[in-house]
């Protein structure tokens, strides 16, 4: 960042004057906005849990604070399970969020008509919505009763029941996506909101560019969460962004960038709840940068000890969002460890039992192939699909029951 | 009836939706108050207002990306693609988005996006004004892909697009977009995706084409008429999923063919019609099947006269055919 | 505009304290320094040609000031003949400049060994390089003496003997091409530079985005020069940018961002030079945002009537770049009535005699319809190059001659 | 001869290339340090540093872009693209640019990019790490398309793309990227573009692929044999220009052909090769060309083994020319 900082600090302005001002000006506001954007962070919470001082704490029932606390550790029961089916050969694929559970809580001020188009790596939200143990595991076991029939890999749900939308594999598509979202939203004349969350990595394709410019000048009530883990894959996040932070961002759209700390499950819903709050009062979209960090690989085909030390996610621990969560209820006098300990058996006992059906289901039906590739199969779908049913059955070399 | 060209059909066919359908809303590049640079949306702006024909920013990807979003969301969002050379910015929001949702999705979301694109060469367009990319979205999966050859089949066939639930990409034939003028009724009517036009009926080589390729072929027919070489001119309008009944019944009886198209040769949508005939009609081939196309080379500028299939070309074709 | 600032504005932040700082200071900030942005417009010529007040005037000598003001009337001149030649269809299609042609000195300050990615609408950066009336009229012509071989359409130049790339149609794409050559250029550890050129149209694609992202990591040595004409055909500046400016856009990237009056020479060439100086010093890419505007109409096909008001190119008349250079070199004592009647009649002839020649030659060979899509053809487009001259010949309807 | 696999084979000629040529300059998405997704370009950072061996932001777009720039400028960029199915977001780049630059500077800007890109089935990736879009490059005129199906082959052609000066999209096997194992020889050679492969004799059909599918050919045509069916195996190496020349006297030899590619088969690249051949031995052919391929779906998950062609299918197909 020092090298980024000189790049700015190095140009020169040597005019002044009236109308011809000194550029200097706007170069040096530029880079105090820029410096603040990155400074800036809104925090709530300290690492152990406690409220910082002269920080205001978001407004939250203690049951939303258990209920949050209940999906913060589903995430990290389920991660943990799900990744250890992984390495047992029993799932063919996984994606942890480990460390980075606080931000999916961006969902939390969100209405059920409201809209969420997810990246890979927000399983809380999911579940905060109610997306079910079952559904997860039947998805990403791609079985019969997988909500999505067996179409896409472990990770990539959909669930239009809670206006989830269907994952995607090429990061980014969700973003200007969500904006057609908040467009139809406006043109509908409705105070529904769309969410997209997508990772700092994501912020360098062109998507995020067309998507905040779309949304910048038509003024549509989306929400752009973006989950700075750190990483995208092997890449740190100083080769996707020379600018100050990703907040700054905004600042070229013409609408707010806010900083907010991604391990801090209070902050994250203060700031996510003022941008919902303007988009849903017709203010506009809102860019949110969660400083968070990815403590694990970036999928169960990742070896992260190639490209980082080992100390990196251990510092990162420290900050870790369920401790500081348990710390403040506790401060807050709602904890015990036997309410935990009930949380983890519950998720545990669920997951086992969502794990032991889904593992049991054959795949979908061979015929369901070909359908939802159209409204109605046209005359070459029905062709290959007697065709295929003609053949001998292949055996499924990955199945796994 | 009045008489309409292509762009008339279009227009008039997207006023008639609009009005009945609330839910269709029309974006793009200078489609508002402008209405258009061919003037395909002209009027609807003053008719529908700025939220519901909207001049987006400059980005073919947020276009359809944001069309993708509307869709979701239970709009039928009619983006205009301002050339069909300039669709591949939004590629991967065609291809990998668009076409897949449904699928990918397990049926939980439909995708009814009509991308309306002019398309095709002959108007001195060089590389990037120019090009027919028909081929890709074909042998993209979850799409169907539209091109009508005049303004009847234009008006039918965008009414019957934007009443259905599969995301399509409705190429218009811009070099004949003016020139092609015709008696379309007034009323609202619909003519079905996947059946072809018998243009023409003959007896000794069967001729298949879209677009801006159908009154070249049927130019093409009249001159063999001459010759005593009787055509059947087949005029394709939905290139997927395509009419095989039509063209392999018509094979059959003529037992030869020729396929006419503007894009390159290699891995054309002719090279695709052909194996589709020969597979399904080889005993009754009489020679092989001709394909008239483009080159395999970027569209040109200054010799694009050479480049375009045309009359003589497709007759050869058809000569040849009778040669064998 | 003042729409989107109350977007920026309604955006309120209750929260204090000392970690927990108000996002209001740098909302504020960020607000602030995109209003300088803005604001902040380098111009050093009143609309009249007098030295602003406390401007710093460019070292450029008197020689150069009149090969630029010649470049200028060049581009004018020219532009006017071409467009009446495509109003008598002489020509298929034509695109001028007026009002912006100041904007083209930004490569003023380039060397020979240098590269230029330009945009459409940049006839005097060609002009300035040396690119000829003959080359330029044979490309519009494409005809056998075309550089390209009538490969594209008119105004779609290339020089490879300038280092001016292959213009192309679809917009932006030249920008992560300059970035690529910029990186060549560090990774060979030369001291060149790269500059492009595009509208602020262009902006909103997804290619300028992943360019300045680019260009921002590596550091990489170039400039872009946005010109900010308005318009993109019919539709506004305001439609494509939320944001305060275009230039404001490089806070988000980490790169200075500088505006400048598109219509005053000398404030062009003074930012351009800047910008190519850190560059070359390696000290990082700029962005420019040259304001100027597009008194006429997009191209020949296009009729600026029906989208906005004739009143708004008159105001725009008062700044025209042309006039206040003029206006400067008689401040300046080395201007002359006489001189400009040269200029103008020496370009005059010079266009006469290259259109006449142009007008009297053929369409390339056809056989060179099969060249340079490889370095040699294979087999296939042999066979096709064979078939296509077995065949009679088809008239070319559009032939001039 | 050392035995390499396709992923050690690729890597083996961009270090031998690396060396040799300077103006070699590898980039994309973690090819750096990380060696690559798949490992590709591993070691390579380490040998030839971080100038030339380039860790890009996340921008398929601005990774072509960029490789384009480097090449008009002289050098002879790398880039590689994470999986295939990532390529859309720079397929504007890629067919309007890359492709045409050559052609529309009349010669002045000849740009020589090789991207790589591991494509394909087979290894439970569902609709996003396993599609075959050749045909789309294919079509595209001014591309060079080349896919080798092991561990020498891949050696030897990527050295010859690096060596010549059109643009070239190298498609890597990523099914058989560690299973296909063979000797290598260590030292630099190149294998020619657009020359084919036959594999393996045999008079009865020809079988045409190309990639992982030319080990589920060769298995055909082993069950084949053992029933008494000859089959003449032809890994095509170069999909454009292809070796025509070398198919077409096969299809001559045996007089029945059938194509496999994992693809979806409309508009895929066995449409182009089967029409190919039926232009030029239409009279040698006793029965249709069979195509075998990807079914016109996205690419599924769970039911991958059910997509993806096999030796069944192809064995179906062979047999299916000798009945007909
Ligand atoms: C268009 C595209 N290019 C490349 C990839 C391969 N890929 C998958 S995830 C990823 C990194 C994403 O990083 P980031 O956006 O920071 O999200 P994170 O994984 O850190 O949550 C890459 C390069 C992809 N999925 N899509
Ligand atoms: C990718 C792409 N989409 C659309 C077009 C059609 N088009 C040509 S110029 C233009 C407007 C460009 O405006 P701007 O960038 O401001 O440049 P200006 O013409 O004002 O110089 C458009 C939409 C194109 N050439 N390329
Ligand atoms: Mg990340
Ligand atoms: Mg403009």
């Amino acid at each position: 960042m020092v090298q980024i900082l000189d790049t700015i600090g190095a140009c020169k302005y040597t005019h002044g004057g009236r109308l011809h001002r000194a550029l200097g000006d706007s170069e040096m506001a530029a880079k105090k906005a820029a410096k603040k954007a990155k400074d800036d962070l809104r925090v709530v919470l300290d690492n152990d849990g406690k409220v910082l001082k002269g920080a205001t704490v978001p407004e939250i029932s203690d049951d939303e604070l258990l209920k949050i606390f209940d999906t913060l550790l589903m995430v990290r029961i389920v991660d943990d399970r799900m990744m250890r089916l992984q390495r047992q050969g029993q799932l063919g694929f996984y994606m942890k969020s480990l460390g980075e559970e606080a931000s999916h809580l961006s969902v939390f001020p969100l209405r059920k008509s409201d809209w969420v188009l997810p990246s890979y790596r927000e399983q809380g939200a999911w579940f905060w919505a109610g997306y079910t143990i079952d559904d997860f595991i039947n998805q990403l076991f791609g079985n019969a009763e997988d909500p999505i029939k067996g179409r896409q890999m472990p990770v990539h749900h959909s669930a239009n029941w809670l206006n989830y939308v269907s994952i995607s594999s090429p990061v980014g598509t969700q973003i200007p996506q969500a904006v057609g979202v908040a467009m139809g939203m406006k043109i509908k004349g409705t105070d529904e909101v769309a969410m997209t969350f997508f990772g700092e990595g994501t912020s360098s394709t062109g998507e995020f560019h067309v998507a905040m410019t779309f949304a910048g000048v038509s003024k549509a009530p989306v929400v752009f969460v973006c989950r700075n883990n750190g990483w995208a894959i092997s890449v740190p996040q100083a080769k996707q962004n020379a600018a100050e932070s990703f907040a700054a961002k905004a600042v070229g759209y013409g609408m707010p960038g806010v900083r907010v700390d991604g391990n801090d499950v209070l902050a994250v819903i203060q700031v996510a709840r003022e941008a919902v709050e303007r988009a849903r009062n017709g203010e506009g979209p809102t860019l949110i940068e969660a400083v968070t960090y990815r403590r694990e690989g970036h999928s169960s085909s990742d070896d992260p000890s190639v490209y980082r030390a080992a100390s990196e996610p251990e510092e990162w621990a420290e900050k870790d969002p369920i401790k500081r969560l348990r710390g403040y209820l506790k401060e807050r006098g709602i904890y015990s460890e036997q309410l935990e300990a009930e949380i983890s058996e519950r998720h545990n006992a669920a997951i086992t039992r969502a794990y032991e059906r889904a593992q049991s289901l054959g795949a979908p039906d061979i015929s369901t192939l070909f359908e939802d590739v159209y409204e109605e199969p046209p005359w070459h779908l029905e062709e290959q699909r007697n065709y295929l049913m003609e053949q001998e059955r292949t055996r499924n070399p990955h199945h796994h029951n | 009836m009045t008489t309409m060209n292509i762009i008339q059909a279009v227009n008039n066919a997207l006023h008639i939706e609009m009005e009945r359908d609330s839910s269709v809303v029309v974006l793009g590049e200078d489609v508002g108050k402008f209405g258009g640079v061919f003037r395909a949306t002209s009027g609807l702006y003053d008719a529908f207002g700025g939220d519901r024909v909207i001049d987006t920013p400059l980005a073919e990807s947020g276009i359809i990306g944001a069309a993708i979003g509307m869709a979701l969301y239970g709009l039928r969002p009619v983006p205009e693609i301002q050339f069909a050379d300039f669709i591949f910015p939004a590629f991967d929001q065609i291809v990998n988005e668009l076409a897949k949702f449904r699928y990918r999705s397990g049926g939980q979301y439909p995708c009814p996006v009509v991308i309306r694109t002019p398309y095709g060469g002959g108007i001195r367009g060089g590389h990037y004004h120019s090009q027919s990319p028909e081929a890709l979205f074909v042998h993209t999966a979850g799409l169907k892909v539209v091109i009508p050859s005049n303004p009847r089949d234009a008006k039918g066939l965008l009414l019957a697009c934007l009443r259905q639930k599969d995301p399509v990409l409705f190429m218009e034939p811009k070099r004949i977009y003016r020139a092609s003028k015709g008696e379309v009724p007034e009323e609202d009517y619909e003519i079905p995706l996947g059946v072809a036009n018998v243009v023409k009926e003959g007896s000794d080589c069967t001729a298949v084409a879209y677009g801006a390729m159908v009154p070249v072929v049927e130019e093409a027919a009249k001159k063999a008429d001459a010759e005593g070489i009787s055509v059947e001119v087949i005029d394709l309008r939905t290139l997927l999923p395509f009419d095989i009944e039509t063209v392999v019944e018509s094979v059959k009886k003529t037992g030869r063919a020729v396929v006419v198209h503007e894009a390159p040769k290699t891995c054309g949508y002719g090279a695709e019609l052909a194996s589709s005939i020969y597979e399904r009609a080889l005993e009754y081939l009489e020679a092989p099947i001709g394909r008239v196309t483009g080159f395999d080379i970027p569209f040109p500028f200054s010799l694009e006269h050479e480049y375009m299939p045309n009359a003589d070309r497709t007759l050869g074709a058809i000569r040849k055919t009778l040669e064998w």
